[in-house]
Parts: structure tokens; C-alpha cells; sequence
């Protein structure tokens, strides 16, 4: 059994580190790779160009199911009045609807920084992208395994 | 034990005592396990916030009901029995029990729904209902950090024996006990998902499957469709008695409500 | 009303970036889940969530139906002076819920 | 000697296949896979890449080489009904009705899978070749 007892800790950073202990969540290069998620991007962010990098996302790397994944996302930024985070787009490329959450910070936000839970249909990867107050986008994804759990059948009816 | 000799006790005349005895002298077979050290680091954390374990909202909610007065008699829970913290500290961890009243082993969900009753005039809160589950989660979560420790001998024997019976019996179309997987193979996997002891001393439990509260008896009958058998109703007798002898199985397990389970 | 839980902490020093913390008891149903009878269940969700203190928003959000049920989100405001903090939620069909705790700033 | 049927039939395991047409591996595989069907990885290892590591169960021996370790007539027992050969063993019956308790009502009477599911699977399962 993978030892998770780093896993509410994961960063990008941990998971890199992880990969020769066999862990099975994935940072992969960012890939908008089916036709709804690229969809559900442009239709929030138009075709402004984005960059890798400044976010960190934080997921377990094993979800055993996919009805409560916790979440944390932070931007590196100052948040300052003059360069801030202005919002943050969650998406998962494989669930039916891959559009999760907008989020966005007030001028009374502290740090560029939230958690949440969201819903994973399957494994896949989470999407994070942060536009900035320069009208840059910065993006970042990791891979989530989700186990199918053992009497899954029934999950419709209960 | 030896049925030759249960007759003999029998005829001697003192069988009320050795059936007591016989049955006190009972000890699991194994050592109890949470079914907390089998969740992912995840859930468990979500369990131990003592603001984000969505649990809370449910027993929140029970305190709304505890405090209300606007029932037939005009008597809350609090009129009676006053600050539910105090006065139902312990109370959980003695359910299911014999009740004198009913004249049969009860769970602490039908407790609740004799005080509404006989106490406030109200009819049953139904099973697995929202307000059944929220005071239920409110009495059981005051009972947190307690060990179970419900009574099997006296009046309480024979529905600890049938649910006992129940927990060994295989059922269903693929003709599982619960004890093949919660007994045999705790701590194996069914596909990627570990399986537990199937304790219930977190119950009413939040499960992330059903992203909403659950009883024992919902968890009980999810598990017995899943063997494919016909599960009995909520708040059936069955369930009652193997209620008792699945919180006598984990009776040094501390009371956990409202746990949190994949 | 659905219940909701915040915390706000009592007192904070001006500038100070404290933690907040809110959730709903809410299904989020997420338009995928079938009845016993195998029909789908309608959509049903939260679909905005704002915090405002001083006279400014904190933070807020578009929620859609990947988030979890009971939906639960924590982030940073910045101490400037004493005041409530506001919370408010907007379900999909209109009903609005609101929540406030006093910050004390020294 | 009691145990003798038993390892008679052991030895023997059903030698006649259920259906006429021979088992197609390719349709055996998704029943051995399918959660709705054989389900065979919620016990089992299966080393097929639809189910990655970890996403399997840990119950059963792995199926592994299990094609050369048991012959068709061998497995066609283990499936129809493993208890014909330990009568405690937690491997449900896939091709048999008989000594089951409180069966919910929309499998009662019917077996697991049809007999040319366990055919299908039978041709899969012997694909599985190695130690």
C-alpha cells in the first residue's frame, strides 16, 4: 500500500520528488487535451496566451473516491495594489463538465491562496490557471489517480 | 462450550445466571480496529477538522431540534433533559439496549423517537431523515472519546446472539458474510479500496460516497446489495440486533460521530 | 435557511493576513445522480459565494457542479480596521443565505 | 473417505464446456474486467494494462500465469462453482443458483454470469500464460 501520509502536503515540488517512489499522481506538462476542457478555457480566458508556472496545487495524490477531493491552490504573487492575482479557474479535463470554479480575489484579499473540495469523475488531471493583474496567464496541472471503489455499482442507487 | 452441559445447568434451574455469565465471558475475535486507520490521510484529516468535518452541519442541526419547543407537548429535548453536553455524555455508547418499554433491544435512533413520542406527543422522525439523523448525530457526537460499551447479557442476550448469527451468515448471490471481508480480510483490498473491520463506532457517519449523512442501518444495507442479498428496511429488527453485536465487537472503540468515510 | 458554519477569528493585528473559513450544508447535485426510479436528478447548486469586509470584497466564486457537496472553502483576508466580516450565499433558484462574525483589528 | 468426490472432481475439474460455440478471449477479458460481470480484479491481480496497479484486489491468488498453471476443465470448476472444491472459500459461484440465502429478488434464480461468459472467460483466462 503507497505510504500517503505526506499526501495533504503534496505540492508540484513533492510530487516530482516522488515519482522514483512510485506515487501515483503525475505533474505532466500542461495539455489541454480534449476538445470540451479546451472549450471550457477559452470561453473563460480567450485565446490569451499562457505560461507555465507561479501556481502551486495541492491534491492527494489518491483519491478513493472522487465525491471530496480536497483542494489548495496558491499563486505566487505579492498582492500588492499594484500586482495582484486577480482570479483563479479550476478545471479537470475528463469530468462531463470540466469547468470547476472561478474564483476570484477582492482588493481585501490577503494572499493569492484557497482551498476547497472538488469532484474528480475518474482519474484526470486538474487544471489551475491564475490570471494576474497584467492581463498574464499562468497555468499549472497534476495528474489524480482515483481508485474505483469496491461495490461502485451500487453508488447510482445510494 | 459444551451443550451437554448447558442442559445439565438448565435442568439444575440456574441457567438465567450461567446464560449471563456465558455470555459476558464472550471477547471478539479480534482486536478492534477504527475503521478511521483504514481511510487515506484525507479523509482523516477532514474528520479531525473540527470546522470542515461537514459532519458538524448535521449536528448543528441537532441542536436546532434538541432546543425546539415548537412540538405537540411544548417540551424541547433541553426542557427535560437540559444542556444535551452534559446530560448525554455516555448515553451513546450504551445503545442499542434493552428497553423496558418496547420489551426488546432498541437503537439510540428509536430511543430518540420514543422521547418524541411519549415525551413531546410528536410522531416517529422517519428513518434516515434529515432531522433523525441531525439529533442523532448531535447524542452520539457528545459521546466522542468514549469507549462502546453496550450490555449483551440479561434481556439484551438473545438479540446479541441473532446478530451475531447474522454477522457469520453468508448471504446474497455471491454468498458473503460480513465477517468474509470485515473479519477474514480486513486490511486486503478489494480492488484498490482496503477493507475495514466494518466497526461503527463513528455512526451516523459522513461517507463521501453518499456526500450526506448516513445511518448503520444505510451502511448495513448498502453492504448487503452488495453481495447482491435483499437487504432488510431501516430500523428493522435484524439490523437492531446486528447493530449490538457490531458495536460490542468494537466496544474498546472510542465514539467517533460524526465520523468521516470514503 | 440551509446551515452554515463560519469562523472569523475574535481579534487581529492591522495588516495581519487571517485565515477565514466557510461552509454550507448544500447537495450540490451535480445533475449526474439517478433516483430509484433511474431518472437523473435535476441540478441543484450554490451558485455564488462572496465575502466582504471593510467596505470591500475578500473573496468569491463562481461555483458549478464539480465542486463537492457542503461546499467548503477557506482563504486569506487582510486586517485593516474593525468591522463585520459578510457572507453570502446565492442557490440557483434566487434564495440568498447570509452569515457575519465581528473582527475586532488592534 | 469423505474428501474423495471432492478431489476426484479436483483432478477432473468439468471437462465439457457449456455452450457450443468456444469461448472468444477477447469477449472474456472485458468479463473478467467489468464490475457488472466477472469482476474477477476486485479479488483477483489481472495483468491486463486497463487496470493499473494498486486498482486491484488483493483477496484471490493473482491470475498471473494462470493459464498455464490450469487447464480449461480446471478453471470451468473454480468458476461454476469453487465450493465443489473448498467448501470455505470466499470466491462466489459464477454458474450456479443452489445453497444461496436471502438473494436480493432481481438475482434470484439467475447465476452470476451466462454459460457462455464463463466460456468467454475460460479462453481469457487461458491466455494468461507464464510462471
Amino acid at each position: 500500500m503507497t505510504d500517503q501520509s505526506d499526501s495533504a502536503n503534496w505540492s508540484r515540488r513533492g510530487v516530482l520528488a516522488g515519482l522514483g517512489a512510485g506515487v501515483m499522481l503525475l505533474a505532466m506538462p500542461v495539455r489541454a487535451d480534449d476538445a470540451s476542457v479546451a472549450q471550457a478555457i477559452t470561453d473563460t480566458f480567450g485565446h490569451t496566451p499562457r505560461r507555465d508556472g507561479k501556481i502551486t496545487l495541492k491534491l492527494p495524490p489518491l483519491a478513493e473516491t472522487g465525491n471530496t477531493v480536497p483542494l489548495t491552490v496558491t499563486v505566487d504573487s505579492p498582492m500588492s495594489n499594484t500586482e495582484r492575482v486577480k482570479r483563479v479557474v479550476v478545471f479537470a479535463n475528463r469530468n462531463p463538465r470540466p469547468l470547476i470554479a472561478i474564483m476570484t480575489f477582492g482588493p481585501k484579499a490577503a494572499t493569492a491562496e484557497f482551498s476547497t473540495n472538488m469532484r474528480l469523475s475518474g482519474t484526470q488531471d486538474v487544471i489551475a490557471m491564475a490570471e494576474l493583474s497584467d492581463g498574464s496567464v499562468w497555468q499549472t496541472q497534476v495528474r489524480v489517480l482515483v481508485t474505483v471503489g469496491a461495490c461502485d455499482t451500487l453508488q447510482l442507487r445510494y | 462450550m459444551n451443550r451437554a452441559l448447558v442442559a445439565i445447568l438448565a435442568c439444575a434451574g440456574i441457567v438465567a445466571t450461567f446464560a449471563a455469565v456465558f455470555a459476558s465471558d464472550q471477547v471478539p475475535t479480534q482486536k478492534p480496529i477504527s475503521g478511521y486507520d483504514f481511510m487515506t490521510t484525507e479523509v482523516q484529516q477532514l474528520q479531525d477538522d473540527d470546522f470542515a468535518n461537514p459532519g458538524l452541519l448535521w449536528v448543528e442541526e441537532g441542536q436546532t431540534i434538541w432546543d425546539d419547543t415548537k412540538v405537540a407537548s411544548g417540551k424541547s429535548c433541553a426542557s427535560c433533559h437540559g444542556d444535551a453536553a452534559t446530560a448525554m455524555r455516555g448515553v451513546a455508547t450504551r445503545y442499542p439496549a434493552y428497553s423496558a418499554e418496547a420489551d426488546h433491544v432498541i437503537n439510540l435512533e428509536q430511543q430518540i423517537n420514543q422521547c418524541r413520542r411519549e415525551r413531546q406527543g410528536e410522531s416517529d422522525f422517519p428513518y434516515e431523515s434529515e432531522p433523525l439523523l441531525s439529533i442523532t448525530a448531535l447524542v452520539s457526537a457528545q459521546s466522542k472519546g468514549l469507549p462502546q460499551s453496550v450490555a449483551i447479557v440479561g434481556p439484551a442476550a438473545e438479540s446479541f446472539e441473532r446478530g451475531k448469527a447474522f454477522f457469520y451468515q453468508r448471504r446474497g448471490q455471491l454468498n458473503l458474510s460480513c465477517a468474509n471481508c470485515h473479519e477474514q480480510h480486513a486490511g486486503d483490498h478489494l480492488r484498490g479500496e482496503s477493507i475495514s473491520q466494518g466497526q461503527v463506532n463513528g455512526f451516523p457517519i459522513y461517507r463521501a460516497l453518499w456526500q450526506t449523512m448516513g445511518s448503520t442501518h444505510r451502511m448495513f444495507a448498502w453492504c448487503n446489495e452488495a453481495v447482491r442479498a435483499e437487504p432488510y428496511p431501516a430500523g428493522s429488527q435484524e439490523y437492531v440486533d446486528l447493530e449490538l453485536f457490531e458495536r460490542w465487537r468494537g466496544q474498546v472503540l472510542k465514539i467517533e460521530t460524526p465520523a468521516v468515510r470514503r | 435557511m440551509p446551515n452554515t458554519r463560519i469562523r472569523v477569528p475574535k481579534t487581529a493585528k492591522a495588516g495581519d493576513a487571517v485565515e477565514i473559513r466557510a461552509i454550507i450544508q448544500h447537495p450540490m447535485e451535480n445533475g449526474f445522480r439517478l433516483d430509484s426510479q433511474g431518472t437523473a436528478i435535476p441540478v441543484e447548486i450554490i451558485t455564488d459565494f462572496t465575502c466582504t469586509y471593510d467596505g470591500g470584497e475578500v473573496f468569491s466564486v463562481k461555483l458549478e457542479p464539480g465542486l463537492s457537496a457542503n461546499p467548503y472553502f477557506s482563504f486569506y483576508l487582510k486586517a485593516t480596521k474593525s468591522g463585520p466580516v459578510d457572507f453570502r450565499w446565492v442557490d440557483q433558484d434566487g434564495t440568498i443565505t447570509t452569515a457575519t462574525e465581528q473582527l475586532d483589528v488592534t | 473417505m469423505l474428501l474423495a468426490p471432492g478431489m476426484a472432481l479436483a483432478q477432473a475439474g468439468i471437462a465439457q464446456p457449456l455452450t457450443d460455440v468456444p469461448g472468444d478471449a477477447t469477449r472474456g477479458k472485458a468479463v473478467a474486467v467489468n464490475s457488472d460481470l466477472g469482476n474477477c480484479s476486485i479479488c483477483h491481480h489481472i495483468p491486463v494494462p486497463e487496470i493499473p496497479d494498486g486498482a486491484n484486489g488483493d483477496i484471490g491468488p493473482p491470475l498471473d500465469g494462470v493459464g498455464s498453471r490450469l487447464t480449461a476443465a480446471e478453471l470451468r470448476q473454480r468458476i461454476v462453482n469453487p465450493t465443489t472444491l473448498d467448501p470455505n472459500t470466499l470466491m462466489p459461484a459464477y454458474f450456479a443458483t443452489e445453497g444461496l440465502t436471502r438473494v436480493q429478488t432481481k438475482y434470484a434464480g439467475k447465476t452470476i454470469l451466462t454459460a457462455q461468459q464463463v466460456e468467454d472467460l475460460i479462453a481469457f483466462l487461458l491466455t494468461l500464460k507464464g510462471n
